[in-house]
């Protein structure tokens, strides 16, 4: 029989959802592994970079690398995988777009990291003691990992073949994906995968209106009627401008789209394709008026580039 | 005899920045759109006795006949009822224009003496005082100007007394006369008119 | 900042502010060069992906002008420009970006003086502001391996 | 009780003392009070113009700057002063270069100016903030069948008078107010020819005998002012007009706050301190 | 890479003189892609379009940029020379660097680095562009004219003679505009109702011209080709068809005090009535705010002496509303004479005998209130047998040429004075005429033939506005007379001139309304509120809009025989649109992108023309051609890209502004 095809898992800046993600896949993991050796995933088993470091070039077949390149660490190992692997694929929206973790570059490093570790209210820490590069113990010094300014996305740092959002992706994505490897049945290199070329509306089976946006509402402020479209009711939904592919699953469950797919089509800026919509949308015949009704519509850059702010044109805040 | 030379002007004697030295007044570069309508003129209660009408007044700027404005007596003879500026279709503050003019042969020694001198002891009298006086003012006016016609004013002057208008005292100074001098000294300073 | 010249970028409706532009033109009003213009039939196609881009690419500032609202050659298409203009503006002051540096302004095809006055206003509002340069201070800010390492 | 900043000027201090006493006693008897600006300095009239224009403002500028301090609207009853502090507060919103220089030279002197300070001609408090009819109320020896010509002068309504630049109609109000007939005046508005009665006196006169030989041809038993230098010139000069020109005008001219203190019956109008003579029918009011 | 040709214009001196044609040029042919670039002195020349035509056939050009003037200039003119060298016009782009670069600046280098920022733009923008066709809209062969003035009568006419039909709609009770008002026109003193009269029954009998009076254009839509106008008529309590117009109506109704505005208060109408004798059409209409019956519930006397039974007092008050469908409108909605009474110091409303000059027009007319005596009022009333005037005053230019009310100058000002000069001298012998003019513009054809003429009629004209009129006599012969005050300019004296009646041309202003009107139809005004032509020189009676022309004083103040000649020019225009039976459309309209569009519908709600309906089958967006107008704005909110406009795709407009950022 032929060689067994060689798969990696890796976890970078991420939450560590997608690493569930996949075990969702349940016992169809056994189908896998008789026809793939699992040759690295940290998060599962333990391997060592050591034992990566030591593996011949292109060693490893497909490597599915979730999270954001967030520091040093992140970024090493994204370059090592790279050069072992025949097939990297970005996995989960904090791979892909940068993800929840990028939220951060709305913020300066010094801030956060003082938010994190002196300020909050939860915290306590008399010393103000904060992660360093450097540190030594009586055993020597040891090194912790680089903190970035910015967080970045793998292709920011790598070469990827495929992108495979969602956060996470769903499990029947995840095993068609799975599949398709196996089967050596995978689109042109740079292609999406695992997801539609629509927008969530395509798989939404919320009915319009056609109304007016007269004010906004938070998900939390009101209770939306279900079966009409959310936007329509004022809340702040993405699915128009995000990749389909999730089947519509928060919006079955009455919230609106947070974009976790990224940019749908042509679109080049998620955020800016929201705000285009959304703004065309609001009934408004004066800069005042619509001033007034976008009020409630806040933290936009939170909102709109939620998973996405490494993937947006403008990546991060700069302060003048 | 006289030889007889031709009432021509000749460009050369002409000052055509002189139209420039009005832009200092606020709002003077709208004497450019002037259309020589003639309302100034026609409205001003004074212009029968001027040399020249105000409308002539603002060509001749143009023409740059500086020294013949100048030394016209309209810039003197206007008093500041600013009927022709609320008129004028132009939106020229023809008023202020005046007054720049005024300034500007004060500034030179042009004009009528008897006016400028006027103004003169006027500002004088606040620039020491702080206020008017206007017995000092007509008093210290007279004096310059026509010493015999302040005699012919006796009769007014004893008129105002017995009608209990003209109260006798020395002028008073404003407690703040040291400030308004600083002020005063401040915009001297500045160079500006 | 004085030698600072600013790029603007300017998306014009064609029927009103284009035109109005032209006006400009045509009775010799004089504003600065620092200003190019983009054509689109109405300021309803103006997408703000574009105004993004265009401060990503270099622009210092952009400038969307369009029918007075009411008068609309598309009857109402300048209403979702100006629907979608404070929210965009709000997202790039999140973003560090000087709201003042996009601005929506009305200029009828009669309003040649105006597009001037515009123009030249936005000029030294930008100019004020100093250059954005957004791709180089983005690199600036972004670490490396290399830095890591040193 | 109406409270105000008062800035009396030059003249209501020497040679227009009975429009000050008139004033302050109509003033009380209307329940308004006039407060003396503190300190006060000249509005520079129009003759300070003649010399130094931001001069002339910073001076005025300065009688603002105290008045800012006291938050109450300034009230001027002599036309120039009334036009000179207008003008100032007009012109340092209208051309920031000045106002640069005004406020240095204030700074100067310790002082700073807001612009928030509303300047006001007596006339206009009465008839608009007081109001027509409270004056009418207070009426207690109407004018009757007194004819009288309202002459409202020039810069108490150019170029930012509060009554119509052209025909202004506040006096007539006034004078029907306290029981008189207005008589159709022409001329209200048209310039006495101010302080040329002192630097070009026969133009002056000239002007001076078209308003009178106007009101005389109207009929006019009084002709009523808002301001000391017209006063002084259709009062004071009127021989002197009637020598120039063989007229023989002899019209009593008096200051609108003399018409309302006889209205109202005060105790002192100051109308037996005006040159001309009282007229038969302005005689019988005064001693009935 | 496509093969690009660039060819830069020199437009005389107008771009030559401050950019630097011969730098750009050598900048454009080192651009990616430009394999032939070439400059010419005028390129919309002959010559100059030869040029371009032959490069395209010589170097194989696959897209054409040409950097000259605006493209709302001479956009179509290149287009059709690239066609005429057989490539689609729409391969071609155009830069503009007059208009927008040379004419706004006079620094040389600045003004060329911007041409080439604005050419490099122009280079990377039309690498993406595709070949398009021009569509075609029917036209429905039908006119709509607004305003029955004298313009609108020539434009229905004009229209309706190639039997086409034509929709006339006229505010007032009768059409005739200003002119009705009229007793004679300069400079050739024909009578007015001469010559208007006959055309006014022309329009009204004509079989193609359906006169609306006494009713409003209250909504337009649709576009080009085909308008939906809905018209709004105005109750009359009289039913027209049944009318027969006897007059006897107007003769017994007992309310006879009502101010005619036909005749600006001068003279007194009934509650029932017709403007003017010769109004048309001539039947009555019922002023229900003074009529008996509607205010106190008694008379319908007009009802009793009314055989063919027309009068109906139970006619909706709303009116009623009826729409019409047309191909194109002619507007020609007129001005309105401005009311001076804020200029007091000349007296108007305060001293008797001041007129306007529409209302002195109405003082020399035989059927006006004074049977066409010029007379001074009588105990404050105009009426025949008044005392003749021994001496008028014609002043010029109020509220014109005054930047305190309009800057503009009136144009027909001038004239009628004249006109008037005439009449008063003809009319009252012996009468003194004063004319007081600032400028005498006589600029027409044989209007300083006119102005000759009464120089030799010894009218005293004086050069000087007026200052003021007064009625304060200081001067013998002053009294119980008004005297002009005014400077004589030429003399260089101030004059007090005694006159017995003045009057003000006073300037013609926008009509009441004219605002709202122009945003019924989407049309642009100048800042002075009049409506704004296409272009001043070469499409002056064109608007903005497709389909919708100017005529007459709406779009500026104007004089008969150019009101006529602007009917005239706008009738034809409609015509060779409505004879040609379809107009061409721009194909740069929106589409979809039928793998991309998911369906959301946010574009359909935007559209304006509802030209964006559900495909439910496929549950996809489609835009359908014939109703997009393309302005673009679905394009711009579709969130996925999925919509795209024709000609103005998001890669060409990326790549235009990419070229802009790209410059240095």
């Amino acid at each position: 029989m032929a060689e067994k095809l060689r798969l990696g898992l890796y976890w970078a800046a991420s939450c560590g959802g997608c690493e569930i993600a996949v075990l969702e896949i349940g016992d169809r993991i056994l189908d896998l592994i008789q026809v793939a050796d699992i040759v690295f995933w940290p998060c599962v088993m333990d391997f060592k970079y050591d034992d990566v470091r030591a593996m011949p070039d292109g060693h490893i077949d497909v490597v599915l690398f979730n999270g954001a390149i967030r520091n040093s660490e992140n970024e090493s190992i994204a370059r090592l995988l790279r050069q072992k692997c025949k097939v990297l694929v970005a996995f989960g929206s904090c791979a892909v777009e940068g993800g929840i973790p990028a939220l951060a570059n709305l913020y300066a490093l010094q801030s956060l990291m003082a938010r994190a570790f002196t300020e909050s209210e939860s915290t306590v820490n008399p010393a103000g003691t904060v992660p360093a590069p450097g540190h030594h113990v009586p055993e020597g010094e040891i090194e912790l990992p680089v903190i970035y300014r910015t967080v970045r996305r793998l292709q920011d740092v790598v070469p990827v073949d495929y992108f495979m959002p969602g956060c996470p992706p769903t499990e029947k994505q995840i095993w068609a994906v799975l599949q398709a490897i196996v089967a050596g049945a995978l689109p042109p290199v740079g292609s999406h995968v695992g997801c539609g070329d629509r927008s969530v509306c395509d798989e939404c089976k919320r009915e319009k209106r056609q109304v007016r946006i007269e004010r906004f509402h938070r998900p939390h402020e009101i209770v939306p009627e279900e079966g009409w479209c959310l936007l329509e009711q004022g809340i702040v939904c993405m699915g128009s401008a995000t990749r389909s592919g999730c089947e519509a699953r928060c919006l079955d469950a009455n919230q609106p789209c947070r974009g976790c797919y990224g940019p749908a089509g042509r679109s080049m800026d998620q955020g800016a394709a929201t705000l285009s919509a959304v703004g065309s949308m609001i009934a408004a015949d004066s800069i005042e008026k619509a001033e007034q009704i976008l009020r409630d519509f806040v933290d936009p850059a939170g909102t709109v580039y939620r998973f996405g702010m490494s993937n947006s044109l403008l990546v991060r805040r700069l302060d003048e | 005899m006289e030889p007889l030379l031709p009432a021509i002007r000749i460009e050369i004697g002409m000052k055509p920045d002189f139209l420039e030295e009005i832009f200092e007044v606020p709002g003077g570069e709208k004497i450019k759109e002037c259309i020589q309508c003639g309302t100034c003129s026609g409205s001003c209660p004074a212009s029968p006795f001027m040399d020249h009408a105000p409308r002539r007044i603002i060509a001749m700027i143009r023409a740059g006949m500086r020294d013949d404005v100048l030394s016209s007596n309209t810039i003197w003879m206007c008093a500041s009822c600013y009927l022709c500026q609320v008129r004028c279709p132009a939106g020229i503050k023809i008023t202020d224009i005046m007054y720049g003019l005024k300034r500007i042969a004060v500034r030179e020694g042009k004009g009528q003496p008897s006016s400028s001198e006027m103004a003169r002891i006027f500002v004088d009298n606040i620039n020491r005082f702080g206020r008017n006086d206007e017995r000092l003012l007509i008093f210290r006016y007279y004096l310059k100007t026509a010493p015999t016609m302040f005699l012919s004013y006796a009769p007014l002057g004893i008129a105002m007394i017995t009608h209990g208008l003209m109260s006798f005292g020395l002028p008073e100074r404003i407690r703040g006369i040291d400030q308004l001098k600083a002020i005063i000294r401040k915009v001297e300073e500045e160079g500006v008119v | 900042m004085s030698d600072f010249e600013p790029r603007i970028v300017a998306f014009l409706c064609s029927w009103c502010s284009y035109t109005g532009a032209d006006l400009a033109g045509t009775s010799r009003k004089k504003y600065r060069s620092n200003i190019i213009p983009i054509r689109v039939m109405c300021s309803g196609r103006v997408d703000p992906e574009w105004i993004l881009k265009a401060f990503r690419d270099g622009a210092d500032g952009v400038l969307v002008c369009g029918c007075h609202p009411g008068d609309c050659h598309y009857i109402n298409g300048n209403h979702k420009t100006l629907g979608r203009y404070p929210v965009v503006r709000r997202m790039l002051a999140q973003f560090g970006i000087h709201p003042d540096r996009y601005r929506l302004e009305w200029v009828s095809a009669a309003e040649g003086d105006r597009y001037a006055k515009v123009v030249d206003a936005m000029i030294d509002t930008v100019r004020a502001l100093g250059p954005l340069r957004w791709k180089d201070r983005l690199a600036a800010a972004t670490d490396t391996l290399a830095d890591a390492r040193s | 009780m109406r409270t105000y900043a008062y800035f009396p000027g030059c003249s209501l201090k020497a040679t227009a003392t009975p429009y000050e006493t008139s004033l302050l006693d109509v003033a009380g008897a209307l329940d308004v009070e006039f407060r003396e600006l503190d300190d006060w300095n000249c509005c520079g009239a129009t003759a300070y113009f003649s010399i130094r224009e931001t001069l002339s403002h910073a001076i005025s500028a300065r009688n603002l700057a105290i008045a800012e301090k006291g938050g109450l609207d300034l009230v001027a009853p002599c036309s120039a002063c009334y036009l000179g502090l207008s003008k100032t507060n007009h012109y340092l919103q209208e051309f920031p270069e000045l106002k640069r220089r005004v406020d240095g030279a204030l700074a100067a002197g310790g002082l700073a100016y807001g612009g928030s300070v509303r300047v006001r001609h007596a006339l206009e408090v009465f008839v608009q903030d007081v109001g027509i009819d409270a004056i009418e109320d207070r009426v207690r020896k109407p004018l009757d069948d007194l004819k009288v010509a309202g002459y409202a002068g020039c810069q108490m309504v150019r170029p930012y008078g509060f009554d119509d630049a052209e025909v202004p109609v506040v006096l007539d109000r006034l004078t029907a107010a306290l029981g008189g007939t207005p008589v159709d005046f022409p001329l209200a508005s048209r310039c006495c020819g101010g302080a040329q009665v002192m630097t070009n006196q026969p133009v002056a006169l000239a002007m001076c005998r078209e308003l009178l030989a106007c009101a005389e041809g109207r009929k006019a038993d009084v002709i009523v002012t808002t301001c000391p230098l017209c006063h002084m010139n259709l009062d004071l000069f009127q021989g002197k007009v009637n020598a120039a020109f063989g007229t023989s005008f002899h019209i009593p001219v008096v200051f609108f706050t003399q018409l309302m203190a006889l209205a109202f019956g005060l105790q002192r109008t100051g109308i037996d301190k005006n040159i001309v003579p009282a007229s038969p029918t302005l005689a019988g009011l005064m001693a009935g | 890479m496509p093969r690009i040709g660039v060819f830069v214009c020199h437009c005389g001196s107008n771009i030559g003189s401050v950019v630097h044609v011969p730098e750009v040029v050598q900048f454009a042919s080192g651009l990616p892609g430009v394999v032939h670039a070439a400059e010419h002195k005028y390129m919309c020349s002959d010559p100059g379009q030869e040029m371009i035509r032959q490069a395209i056939r010589e170097h194989g050009l696959e897209r054409v940029v040409v950097a000259s003037c605006s493209p709302l200039m001479h956009e179509a003119t290149f287009r059709k020379t690239c066609e005429e060298a057989g490539l689609n016009g729409f391969l071609f782009q155009m830069a503009n660097i007059r208009e927008q670069v040379s004419w706004v600046t006079e620094d040389k280098a600045r003004a060329t680095k911007k041409a080439m920022a604005v050419v490099q733009a122009a280079v990377h923008r039309v690498v993406g562009h595709v070949p398009l066709q021009v569509g075609t809209v029917p036209v429905t062969p039908a006119t709509l004219v607004i305003g029955g003035g004298v313009a609108g009568i020539e434009a229905a006419l004009q229209v309706a003679s190639s039997g086409t039909r034509v929709h006339l709609v006229e505010r007032e009770p009768s059409i005739g505009g200003h002119m009705a008002r009229f007793d004679k026109t300069f400079p050739t003193l024909d009578c007015a109702a001469c010559i208007l009269t006959p055309k006014m029954v022309q329009a009204n009998t004509h079989p193609m011209i359906t006169v609306h009076a006494w009713s409003e254009v209250v909504e337009v839509s649709g576009f080009v080709g085909s308008f939906k106008v809905r018209i709004h008529h105005k109750a009359t309590y009289v039913d027209h068809q049944k009318c027969t117009g006897c007059g006897a109506c107007l003769q017994k109704c007992p309310q006879r005090k009502i101010p005619s505005e036909f005749d600006y208060g001068m003279m007194n109408r009934r509650a029932i009535y017709i403007p003017f004798a010769q109004a048309v059409p001539n039947k009555p209409i019922i002023d229900r705010e003074h009529c008996q019956w509607f205010q106190a519930g008694k008379c319908r006397i007009c009802e009793k002496v009314c055989e063919a039974k027309a009068i109906d007092y139970d006619q909706d008050p709303a009116g009623w509303t009826e729409e019409v469908e047309v191909g194109n409108i002619i507007v020609a909605s007129g001005m309105k004479v401005m009311q001076p009474t804020d200029m007091k110091h000349l007296g108007y409303g305060r001293l008797p005998d001041v007129y306007t000059g529409i209302e002195f027009e109405r003082l020399c007319h035989a059927s006006g209130p004074t049977e066409g005596h010029i007379v001074c009022k009588t105990g404050g009333v105009v009426k025949a047998g008044g005392r003749p005037p021994k001496a008028i005053a014609l002043v010029h230019c109020i509220g014109s040429r005054d930047q305190q009310h309009h800057a503009y100058c009136s144009r027909v000002c001038c004239m009628y004075a004249l006109k008037y000069a005439h009449l008063v001298k003809e009319h009252v012998p012996g009468c003194e005429v004063y004319d007081f003019y600032i400028d005498m513009r006589c600029f027409g054809k044989g209007y300083e033939e006119f102005y000759n003429r009464l120089l030799r009629e010894d009218v005293r004209f004086v050069r000087g506005k007026v200052a003021e009129v007064t009625d304060a006599a200081l001067y013998p012969g002053e009294d119980g007379r008004m005297v002009v005050r005014v400077e004589d300019t030429l003399v260089g004296a101030v004059r007090r001139i005694p006159v017995d009646m003045v009057v003000l041309c006073s300037a013609l202003e926008p009509a009441e309304g004219a605002k709202a009107l122009a945003q019924t139809l989407h049309m642009g005004c100048s800042s002075d509120g009049f409506y704004l032509e296409r272009h001043p020189k070469l499409a002056p009676v064109s608007t903005a809009s497709a389909g919708i022309f100017v005529a007459g004083c709406c779009q500026g103040p104007k004089d008969i025989p150019d009101s006529v000649a602007q009917g005239a020019a706008a009738a034809a225009q409609a015509l060779a649109m409505i004879m040609k039976g379809q107009v061409e459309v721009e194909p740069t309209t929106a589409h979809v992108i039928d793998d991309l569009c998911s369906g959301c519908q946010i574009c359909i709600p935007l559209c304006p023309y509802e030209a964006i309906h559900r495909d439910e089958a496929r549950r996809k967006a489609y835009v359908e051609p014939a109703l997009c107008k393309g302005c673009g704005t679905c394009v711009g909110a579709c969130p996925s890209g999925a919509l795209q406009q024709w000609g103005f795709d998001d890669t060409q407009i990326l790549a235009e502004l990419e070229g802009i950022l790209a410059a240095r």
